[in-house]
């Protein structure tokens, strides 16, 4: 087991140090500007500086304490809807037309409702980071809990098992995986929102600090803040790898 | 009356290749305390009455009343062994066996599990998950599933298909012990003409296509119950013989 | 890009194509006298004359992106304010500044209409939401210091963008910003009112200018040239005709024309903040631009304005 | 079949009029300004405005291409090396961390380099909308690929299928309800980037049109957009829906 | 020697409980064109020999060749009939049956599937989809598909569990047959003793915990293939014997 996790970093790592290498070159051969593809060490430099400033330390933590929030309100609500609409055809019948229009219509299009409502404090930017990684997590959970064996959701049935049993029992461990599946897509839409949630009134965060570099042509600080996002994002994702592989010990 | 009682049922099923048939005018009542045991063609709608009494599926017409009561869903009152394991791939296979005894006490549940787990010979695999277990195993657990919270009626699918020859002679006498020691009403569907005719005090054969019941024959003397008797030789004829009926093969072969 | 669009047309295919960008908010159209010039069609003729084919593009959002094509060389001109400008200098690009077509680049302070809110005074306290790294920010700290009060007597709130929406739920109590944006929210939608414009003093305005790559400047100079002949005839075409050009700004960007009178009728229809020269008055306001990003620390790289700039393109296109 | 899905459209209806009666009713009672929030009837009054003017087909045909393209794409992409990685070890090894990476990177912070690598035109546009439909394919892909259930991948070992009949006749159909997952979540943020996309260097196409409103405060003409491309996203949902439903007989 | 030769093999199994022994130095030799059956407790590994026979389970240590080579993953010399069915869930029945004929031309394929559908009494479900069809019925699928491209080795996993008495003794005719005419090689894993006895050339006993092989019994004389022989009954004997071995049971009450 550890071995394993072991040869999947080393095999993991070529393909990153490839995209450095390439990276270095092609900023070396003056192919491309530096104001938009700064060299190695600039970002290195940035990097540090950031990181003795406690910039980019502080940036970090309001954005993740941001993402945790929407992110974790994502998970109970597109669990629960998506349990709900997955499990009886009359609630999926209601809300589908509706959830499905919501999910098509952008983001930034939402954010003036959303100030209106919500303000322009940290509500807003949760709920636009909710938004995105709410649906994600409601269509697996819809489409995990439909694929549920129906021979097994029998067996609950023949022992009278209650609807909340047999949700515990049967269809939450079969839909487990798949939920899993929309758990690892709506984090990493979580961190890709982050960005548009920090266009609303913000002057921290890392999504902030790249719109800010944009606009300052700093693409140093900003490549610092993707791969700080990158890097936070695959800590996650990895975090919930575990997880379901600790959670679901009938798979091997 | 006390027991079960199914007057002209019916079982439509709508494919990509029309309707079928399933079940055509049943009719049977199963009293009390009785074991009945079914026989009858691949297809011919066994999987599927027993079903209809365990209350998984309804039927298309006709009544089925248990206790003079309507069947409309499932109830506790009646257990079921599939014809295939059906254990939850999640739940080790104490939690699986344990799985209708949830409302019981902790300690209750794990004595239960054990002795049955036990009795169908699967202790030192309480922790082990369905996968990691034999076709024939999964089947015993199955098997200790039905039978650990003691149901009224215990409607069984060819509960032993998988099991070797062994473990399949322990396990009837299991299920007779069980079946006079708990007075449960047996409702067994097998494959196995010998096993009927030991196991049921009424065989019912069933023919195919569409699925209906050929006969009842009566084995509840004690002679029937010796696989080497007259009896037992006469039943099996009998039962050979409503099987190849629409055959040419001679039913003295088998014997 | 596929440019052959119209393979028979030798003449079309003969000429070299000049890539201009600008930030667009409304309808694909520049303010002020750059986009009276592509909107009477002056630009395009100017370049054909001198051999060349304009190709025009406006980008939604503002300054960013703008300078990322320039700097990547998706476009060799770039028309907007003068901070995205000094930027993208300073930041390395070689760029030559053309034309200050605007000297007078105006921002102002909205309030609700009945916040109680009458000046920049009565602001203490408040939460105002204005649009970091832009000159409004400058104009915004200069007004609030001229009325008394210090940056740490307010709540300043960067909002790029949907400041206005912050406005309306109350979220905020004013919002600085450019003076289009404010004519709009006051006297189109009706939503508060004008405290304050950087008409009360020359100092607190901005200057919107043409710049362009020096790599491509460099051999194609009579692109330049004729960049400043066409913005000429606009501003001639103006002064001429005030009526027809508010007219045109009335429509390109769907505001009446009352609006567009107050903003671009300060002077009664002479249009004097058209400068297009690079004067020297204007390069101190472009440079004092410049020392205001480098103290506040949004930029690093401290360049010569004076040396950036370059009026030979306004002289040879008055010739 | 055909009752069941009119049944659909019936219930999913209330929702969607119990939404535009609150809106009714919030605007009449003056609780939101109608500059955010306009009454029906001006959006009604835009809406047959734009389609007038034409202006409305134009953008939803400009936007739909653009659409239509980066998400073909990313179903190809997607797909292709969401089964190359759900059905081989190594090259999962290889590509999971960089992709894991790439993944949680706001789309916002790679518009300059895109506008480095693929300029202004169209192809910059289409690559926004790529970057976004592809994770959900891929994920989706992959997860489907591994649970392909092992007892029928060892019949096509059996029959010594090659590695793409093994694919075609066995991995695919098990995973095909798990990748219209994926196509449908993509699908919806296909339409979802399209603002992203459309803030580099467009003047047409729905998205463009919003962030115009969007900045002219025409609250009605933004929603007249994201009605639209609710509508549209809905439709083409639909059809996936349709398609699935057609290409998987085997499920009822 | 051409046929299947085993040699000193082992097969573990690594699992949350532990390491399992599935099996432990078996040694087995079956000549081309032989009938071998297996017959054993549930759980004694049998599957997971014909799995590493069939090439989709690698030993853990030991040999295994066939006609002098080294089987080293599947192979077309080489066909087998699951346990379970495994039929393909998006495939029709005779796209199922087809399964391993996809070089075959159209004609061809046609012709075989409706021939082996016909055989296995499944004409009329052609176009059927698997969940569509009972226990038994999958099963009859799954076995026209292990025929169907005609192997030189077949290899059947209880192929015969889940079907009723009567398609039972018609398969197992059809088995024979397509053995006699064939020269297929044959090694069925049963849990039937009669059926073993009554199929097989030689019968392989095995024996649980490890999975071992207990004895080879010989039963290729004229007499054993008569139900009603005194060799019948001799090599029954026998056979139970060794599977009680352990138990208390006596054997004579099963025959
Ligand atoms: N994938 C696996 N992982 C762990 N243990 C396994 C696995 N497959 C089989 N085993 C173990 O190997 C042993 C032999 O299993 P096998 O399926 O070969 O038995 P069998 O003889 O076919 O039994 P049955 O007659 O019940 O089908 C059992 O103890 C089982 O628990
Ligand atoms: N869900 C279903 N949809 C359509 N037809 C079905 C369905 N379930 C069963 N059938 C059909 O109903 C008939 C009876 O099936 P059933 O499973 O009850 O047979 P069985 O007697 O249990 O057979 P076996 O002994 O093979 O298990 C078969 O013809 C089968 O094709
Ligand atoms: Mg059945
Ligand atoms: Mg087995």
């Amino acid at each position: 087991m550890n071995k394993k996790v072991n040869n999947l970093n080393a095999t993991g790592l070529i393909l990153p140090l490839i995209i450095l290498l390439a990276w270095h070159l092609s900023v070396q051969s003056g192919m491309f500007p530096p104001a938009i593809l700064p060299p190695i060490g600039d970002v290195a430099r940035a990097f540090l500086n950031m990181m003795e400033s406690g910039l980019l330390v502080g940036d970090i933590l309001v954005s993740l304490t941001r993402v945790l929030r929407g992110y974790l309100l994502a998970i109970f609500a597109g669990v629960t809807l998506g349990t709900l609409m997955g499990t009886s055809k009359h609630i999926n019948d209601f809300f589908t037309l509706t959830l499905n229009s919501i999910r098509q219509i952008p983001i930034l299009a939402w954010i003036p409702l959303i100030i209106l409502w919500l303000g322009i404090g940290e509500e807003s930017k949760v709920a636009v980071i909710f938004l995105a990684a709410f649906f994600p997590i409601l269509i697996n959970t819809i489409s995990g809990m439909r694929s549920t064996p129906k021979g097994l959701v029998e067996v609950a049935a023949l022992y009278k098992l209650s609807g909340w049993m047999t949700f515990k029992k049967v269809y939450f461990p079969s839909a487990l995986p798949q939920i899993f599946v929309g758990l690892k897509l709506g984090l990493g839409i979580s961190w890709v929102a982050v960005v548009a949630a920090e266009l609303i009134a913000a002057s921290s965060g890392i999504g902030f600090r790249i719109s800010d570099a944009r606009s300052m042509m700093e693409p140093d600080v900003m490549i610092v803040g993707m791969i700080s996002i990158g890097v936070l994002g695959v800590s996650m994702d990895k975090a919930l790898t575990l997880i379901l592989e600790r959670i679901t010990p009938w798979k091997k | 009356m006390r027991g079960l009682s199914i007057k002209d049922l019916n079982k439509i099923f709508s494919t990509n290749c029309g309707d079928v048939t399933a079940l055509k005018d049943i009719n049977l009542d199963v009293k009390k305390g009785e074991f009945v045991t079914i026989l009858g063609h691949s297809g011919c709608g066994k999987s599927t009455l027993l079903k209809i009494i365990a209350g998984l599926e309804s039927a298309s017409s006709g009544s089925i009343t248990y206790s003079e009561t309507k069947i409309s869903g499932p109830g506790t009152d009646r257990g079921m062994v599939f014809q295939e394991h059906r254990l939850l791939p999640w739940l080790t296979i104490d939690e699986n066996v344990g799985f209708g005894l949830i409302n019981e006490s902790r300690a209750v549940r794990e004595k239960l599990v054990t002795d049955h787990l036990k009795m169908v010979k699967l202790d030192g695999f309480h922790k082990a998950y369905p996968h990691q277990l034999s076709g024939g195993m999964a089947q015993r657990a199955a098997i200790a599933r039905g039978l650990v919270n003691n149901p009224e009626i215990l409607l069984l699918d060819e509960p032993f298909g998988a099991l070797d020859a062994l473990t399949r002679i322990q396990m009837q006498k299991e299920i007779l012990k069980i079946w006079e020691s708990e007075k449960t009403t047996m409702i067994m569907v097998t494959h196995d003409i010998d096993e009927a005719i030991y196991l049921g005090q009424r065989i019912v054969v069933m023919s195919a296509g569409p699925g209906k019941i050929r006969s009842v024959i009566n084995g509840d003397s004690y002679e029937s119950k010796d696989r080497g008797s007259l009896e037992f030789a006469r039943i099996k004829k009998q039962i050979l013989g409503y099987f190849f009926e629409e055959e040419n093969i001679n039913p003295e072969y088998m014997i | 890009g596929c440019t052959a669009g119209g393979g028979n047309d030798s003449s079309a295919d003969d000429l070299k194509e000049v890539k201009l960008g600008y930030p667009i908010g409304a309808n694909d159209f520049i303010d002020g006298v750059g986009g009276l010039a592509l909107e009477l069609g002056y630009l395009e003729e100017e370049l054909e004359k001198e051999g060349f084919k304009l190709n025009s593009q406006g980008f939604t959002g503002a300054g960013p992106a703008v300078n990322e094509a320039l700097a990547s060389g998706n476009i060799d001109f770039a028309l907007y304010a003068d901070f995205p400008g000094i930027v993208i200098q300073s930041r390395g690009i070689d760029t030559r500044l053309i034309s200050i077509v605007n000297t007078q680049g105006h921002a102002g302070i909205v309030v609700g209409d009945d916040s109680g809110i009458e000046s920049v005074a009565d602001l203490k306290g408040k939460k105002i939401a204005y649009p970091r790294g832009t000159f409004i920010q400058k104009y915004l700290l200069q007004a609030l210091e001229e009325y008394g009060l210090s940056e740490a007597d307010v709540e300043l709130i960067n909002m790029t963008t949907d400041a206005e929406a912050a406005l309306v739920s109350g979220d905020v109590d004013a919002i600085a910003y450019t003076d289009g944006v404010i004519a709009n929210l006051a006297f189109e939608k009706n939503i508060g009112k004008i405290i304050n414009t950087s008409r009360e003093n020359d100092d607190w305005t901005g200057a919107f200018v043409l710049i362009g790559r020096s790599d491509f400047i460099d051999g194609n100079e009579k692109a330049a040239t004729a960049f400043l002949r066409a913005f000429i005839r606009a501003k001639e075409y103006a002064v001429e005709n005030p009526q027809s050009a508010y007219e045109i700004f009335a429509e390109k960007s769907r505001i009446s024309i009352e609006t567009a009178e107050y903003l671009y009728g300060s002077d009664d229809g002479a249009f004097e903040f058209f400068s297009l020269e690079i004067e020297p008055l204007g390069l101190d306001k472009v440079s004092s631009n410049k020392d205001f990003l480098i103290n506040e620390g949004l930029i690093q790289n401290d360049f010569d304005v004076y040396q950036w700039g370059d009026n030979s393109y306004y002289e040879e296109a008055n010739r």
